[in-house]
């Protein structure tokens, strides 16, 4: 938020600067099981925004005592690569760092069946490659596709967009230049297949009317990213059953 | 990384049922109904040495903030604007589960949710901390500090950081010919500007149920709480759902709705704390 | 120290710059029992300077093998509050908030039964919430009276005052304006029912004579403020008989 | 503090004879030689927000390397260079071995044999990349980023290091009357000078064998590795021994021999880098 | 968080009752009398790379301490003063308790009594090491390095300190036109100055006796010790009691009265130093 | 290297600007023994270089789990004194210290006789005192020397010294200013009596013949080095042989 309207963000014919409709997602490509070492790992892109994730798990954790005795626990890390950002980024995790972190792992924790697996520890690692806008959302959609891709089993597919305001219209996947000089970012994650929001947040300023009719538009978006999800999975299993 | 809790006291089993319960009867353990805060007292103008201070219990619950205002430079990307920094600590004498030591995730995400909410609606006028622009501005420090915890630290806290901006004075300053800005320490100074008044309200699930000011055994059986604050125009100006629950949309308009009703009480103890 | 005289700190008519003859103590405030959660808790005042403190324990220390076999540890923290001090102070610890700590835990350790708890801990925090001179010395009283209001048995009760010498007069019980201008801080704790001084400081220059004047007049000053001590704690226990 | 690893996999001593076996018959597991290289890739332009970058696969290792370009300052000592900081990170996703956390001496020292190996050749003109003597020069920051681990991350990432930075344009920019510079971020901008380029050849001895471009598990079981770098001259530009087994002179003259042909190769690949 | 030592080696009762029986016979372990320290030797000069040095034994333990001397900027409160920094680390070689890491609090603490018994007495002339008042003064680093630790690292310490300060040598210096200072670093340079001369001296409490310069076994069984600083006047200009013990008033002035015979050995060690 | 050859660092009659020959090492001196608490110590110096080690161990390490069950682990820092160098140095360790330490535990790792010493820790620290280059490879001859006072079996003795190129002449043993203005800096370390190289690394840019030169330039020293450290060894069971 912030800064004024430096840019034209709706243009005179109600497209958006990139000349996207409001509701329009930016092209979405997905592909997993794009690492050797882990145990699952996919890589997501929203436009320009491009995040890779990984799963190593469920083990042993590293300190030992660092278990449940019902259940596995859950690590997750969101962190931003130097060079994927316009200035460079320290690599040192940021506070924002921590906070997504947390809010990832706690988009994530109640679709995975941790009480398959006492003891042990399941680790989540988001690395944003590019950042323009949604990291945390595809953050998420990635994790999701890469816990799916490790075989560790879910109740349901998580995914993630980001539904903004600018210049005064609720606008869908908002990209980074939305992001600066919008009046809103509300990131917002669901398992559609179960009805549950499992990532709220809101950054800015909205009616309620808004907010209800923004928290529609993510929660039809994302049953479509969802979708493209479950193709992506669907690839990789048709690709090893050619190679068998 | 951030990591299950694996480490939080556990409440029995029965405990929660017997929470339960009484959520049935619409009732809370300490005679409260679900929909209820508890009792909210603000305090201002506690500190002596800070710029703007206030504490206030919400029920068993204490936060003290205190508001340093000092001379500094803008952000190299906001010439034309003051700084103002959330910052919250853990100080382990409030809770048990507290350790000495750098802020951990919680209060990371607690300063956070209280420097958007704040942020994104412009509740301080940065714009009127602007000294020399790009050059000399007005830094404000807003430290959280939680000196007993007992559940729904967001509320609390922000209940607190607002009532110690709205009392925090800047000191009248001289210019030196070195371009220096002498603050005068002992001079009235002048209110500091605020634009919106803003509040959030805190709701849990817990079982089938929508609690409001969750207090600290609530929370840990919670869920997910849902933070949502709002200015006095009951703009929604800030959100957070946190705890690893998922959440549906009928339970996100209860806790809407209830949220807008408390809304008005924490406004109103703001309102009517004396100054 | 350091600076020049550049208030005057003590007056012509030999009073000191807030009105204080050279052996008086500001006002004393104490209360025990102020926070919920700690096993013991106290507030205390010595004019401005404000000092909060809590014990948890005898508990289970956090980390296992960090325990003695035949009794307690004791871990303490002294630390500034950000908005404690003209300027804010930074939350990390300072070497001086580390030393601090240390002196102060061992102005406590000789007075605590720590036998009687092998193989807990004992966790002393003291906050500093406002710094007007004297926060180690109102600090270690605080400490006291919280260990005192937890139950945990000690021997005697400890309090401690600052002893300065300003515009060559020794004063009691220094504020930050006299700890600043002046040419000796000495900061003193004792418990004087058992006839231990279990801190002792000096920062500044004194002659043989002059530190012996100092100590004397610490020590009666602290027999004084064990007495309040005494005070707040039975103004609890009474309140406690109240509700009873 | 340098401690000898105690938590590395252990391979069995059965596979371990089995490599060697192998190796007696002038063979790997994955059937190469012992003296050759695993299948490179090489692709440039991988990402938008650098100035240059490179993902570079060698067989199952995956390292990819940004560099940005920011006005900065130069170093007291060097008035008339640009800066150039070389940095790499155990990113936790590339390997189990790999813990989330600041780089420790294995990510130090690939950093800093990189850097020497770019540095005492003078690849990079650095003299180019001064904008006003003593006052302003470009910073260029090299980021290697391990995303998968399966060996030899030495010559993985030199051959990224050295794609990236030949593919890196630093931006036009114009100087302010206040003094700043102002880069223009959509100018087309100049491509880096490069003097030289370089690349390193590890050898990894292993019993009696010395084999070239180790996978992980090779260099779990080696005494050593040696890390040659050579430049386009074929002169060597740097070189360090790491691992805990000592070297003999002739071990020392055949991973020598065996290096220079594998430069050509890694030399090749670069070459014929679509850009 | 200061903590409860939980790691000190155990002297095990026996020894402690030997010592005493010792003590009661007015005598040491090593054959020093109660009231009487170790050899003292003192070497000046020992570091070419640093402006002033000095190491310095007390029986078995070592101290070695370095004087640099680098221009920097003074504190903004004290614009004609030059600034004095003492640190002091516990080099894990000096002792099997020492871990590798920033100094704990008992090397914190020993800097700090150090320091406070220099400044307070102004013992380092600080108005002599302005170059321009307000921008450019000298400022000494102070570093103090235990090489082998077998106890009273506080007089030691202020011994070697003091001994290295007494012969650190400020280069001559040449104000550039552009405002920055050269340091002529082969000149003769001239001497630092010095206001006073001070030595501290520790006594430990040990059952009923009060020694002087405690070796290690001695302060592991101490029930505290008292450091008490001393300038060339006999005026106390320090003073800080470590360890848990209580202390009487009785026991302080035993131990104040040693302090000041023993003072004026250290006193003498100084003097005859070698220059 | 870097810098322009501020400094004529070869003569115009072929000697070095400090009037040695290009194959001839700077004064050499070594001690052992010279700590009382360390279970072995030596302090080396060559020319102005002076580095202290110390040995503990072999003993159960600080943290329990840090152990091998075949074998003692070997733990080495090298740290430089804040005074050892011409600007302060930071006491915190250094990225290039962090490095050093691996590089000298691997030139030592190889000799010491570690499977005699199961489930334990030896501790090597490596202080230096004095820096005028060459500093890591007299640390290594320090440590191996130390290493051989607390009684560690080892195969054979390490020395270690450098080899560079200024004035496109090959010269051993740089110092300071050699390395600082020089074209190369080659520090080697070894064990001649067994044959092995255990560090090598090359900062500049040498051709093959030279390197090949430089290395059999690096061996001779260190066999010449090494019969010092064995002297060295011999004056310190000397004196304990007068002692009995």
């Amino acid at each position: 938020m912030g800064g004024g309207a430096k840019a034209t963000l709706i243009r005179e014919d109600g497209l958006r600067h990139d000349g996207r409709r409001p509701e329009e997602l930016r092209p979405i490509r997905m592909q997993v099981g794009v690492l050797a070492n882990a145990s699952g790992s996919a890589i997501v892109e929203y436009g320009k925004t491009r995040v890779l994730a990984a799963v190593y798990g469920p083990r042993e954790p590293y300190q030992r005592f660092m278990v449940l005795p019902d259940r596995a626990i859950l690590r997750v890390r969101y962190h931003m690569a130097p060079f994927s950002t316009s200035e460079r980024k320290s690599p040192a995790p940021s506070r924002r760092e921590i906070e997504l972190s947390k809010v990832i792992r706690e988009a994530l924790e109640d679709v995975v069946l941790l009480s398959e697996y006492p003891r042990t520890a399941i680790d989540v690692y988001v690395e944003v490659l590019q950042a323009d806008g949604g990291t945390r959302v595809a953050g998420v959609t990635a994790a999701s596709l890469a816990l799916a891709d490790a075989g560790v089993p879910m109740k349901a597919l998580v995914a993630g967009v980001a539904v903004g305001k600018v210049g005064g219209v609720l606008v869908l996947d908002v990209d980074e230049l939305e992001d600066s000089h919008g009046e809103a970012d509300m990131p917002v994650a669901a398992a559609p297949d179960i009805g549950l929001v499992t990532m709220f947040q809101l950054n800015g300023v909205l009616s309620e009317d808004e907010l209800d009719r923004g928290l529609s538009m993510a929660l039809t978006a994302i049953e479509k990213i969802v979708s493209i999800e479950k193709e992506a999975l669907k690839r990789k299993f048709e690709a090893i059953g050619e190679e068998v | 990384m951030s990591i299950t809790p694996f480490k939080m006291p556990v409440i029995p089993l029965i405990k929660k049922q017997a929470y339960l319960n009484l959520y049935e009867k619409g009732l809370r353990e300490d005679g409260r109904r679900l929909d209820k805060p508890r009792n909210i007292e603000v305090k201002v103008g506690v500190l002596d040495k800070a710029e703007g201070s206030a504490l206030v219990k919400l029920g068993n619950t204490q936060v003290l903030v205190g508001v340093k205002a000092e001379v500094g430079q803008p952000f190299k990307d906001t010439p034309d604007q003051g700084v103002l920094v959330v910052h919250a600590e853990n100080v382990p004498l409030a809770s048990p589960i507290f350790e000495p030591g750098p802020p951990d995730e919680n209060a990371i995400e607690l300063s956070r949710v209280v420097d958007r909410s704040l942020r994104e609606v412009r509740a301080v006028d940065l714009e009127s901390l602007v000294i020399r622009p790009g050059e000399k501005v007005w830094n404000l420090w807003v430290d959280i500090y939680v000196l007993d915890h007992d559940g729904n630290l967001f509320d609390a806290s922000m209940l607190a950081v607002m009532a110690a901006l709205e009392t925090t004075t800047l000191k009248d300053y001289e210019e030196l010919e070195t371009g220096e800005i002498l603050v005068k320490r002992d001079s009235p100074g002048a209110k500091l500007k605020i634009n919106h008044r803003v509040v959030t309200v805190t709701t849990a699930k817990i079982g089938n149920y929508i609690i409001v000011d969750p207090n600290f055994e609530e929370e840990i059986i919670a869920d997910y709480r849902l933070v949502l604050a709002f200015d006095e125009n009951m703009r929604i100006v800030g959100a957070q759902k946190t705890g690893s629950g998922g959440m549906t949309l009928k339970d996100f308009k209860t806790a809407l709705k209830i949220s807008k009703e408390v809304a008005q009480i924490y406004f109103k103890a703001l309102e009517q704390t004396p100054k």
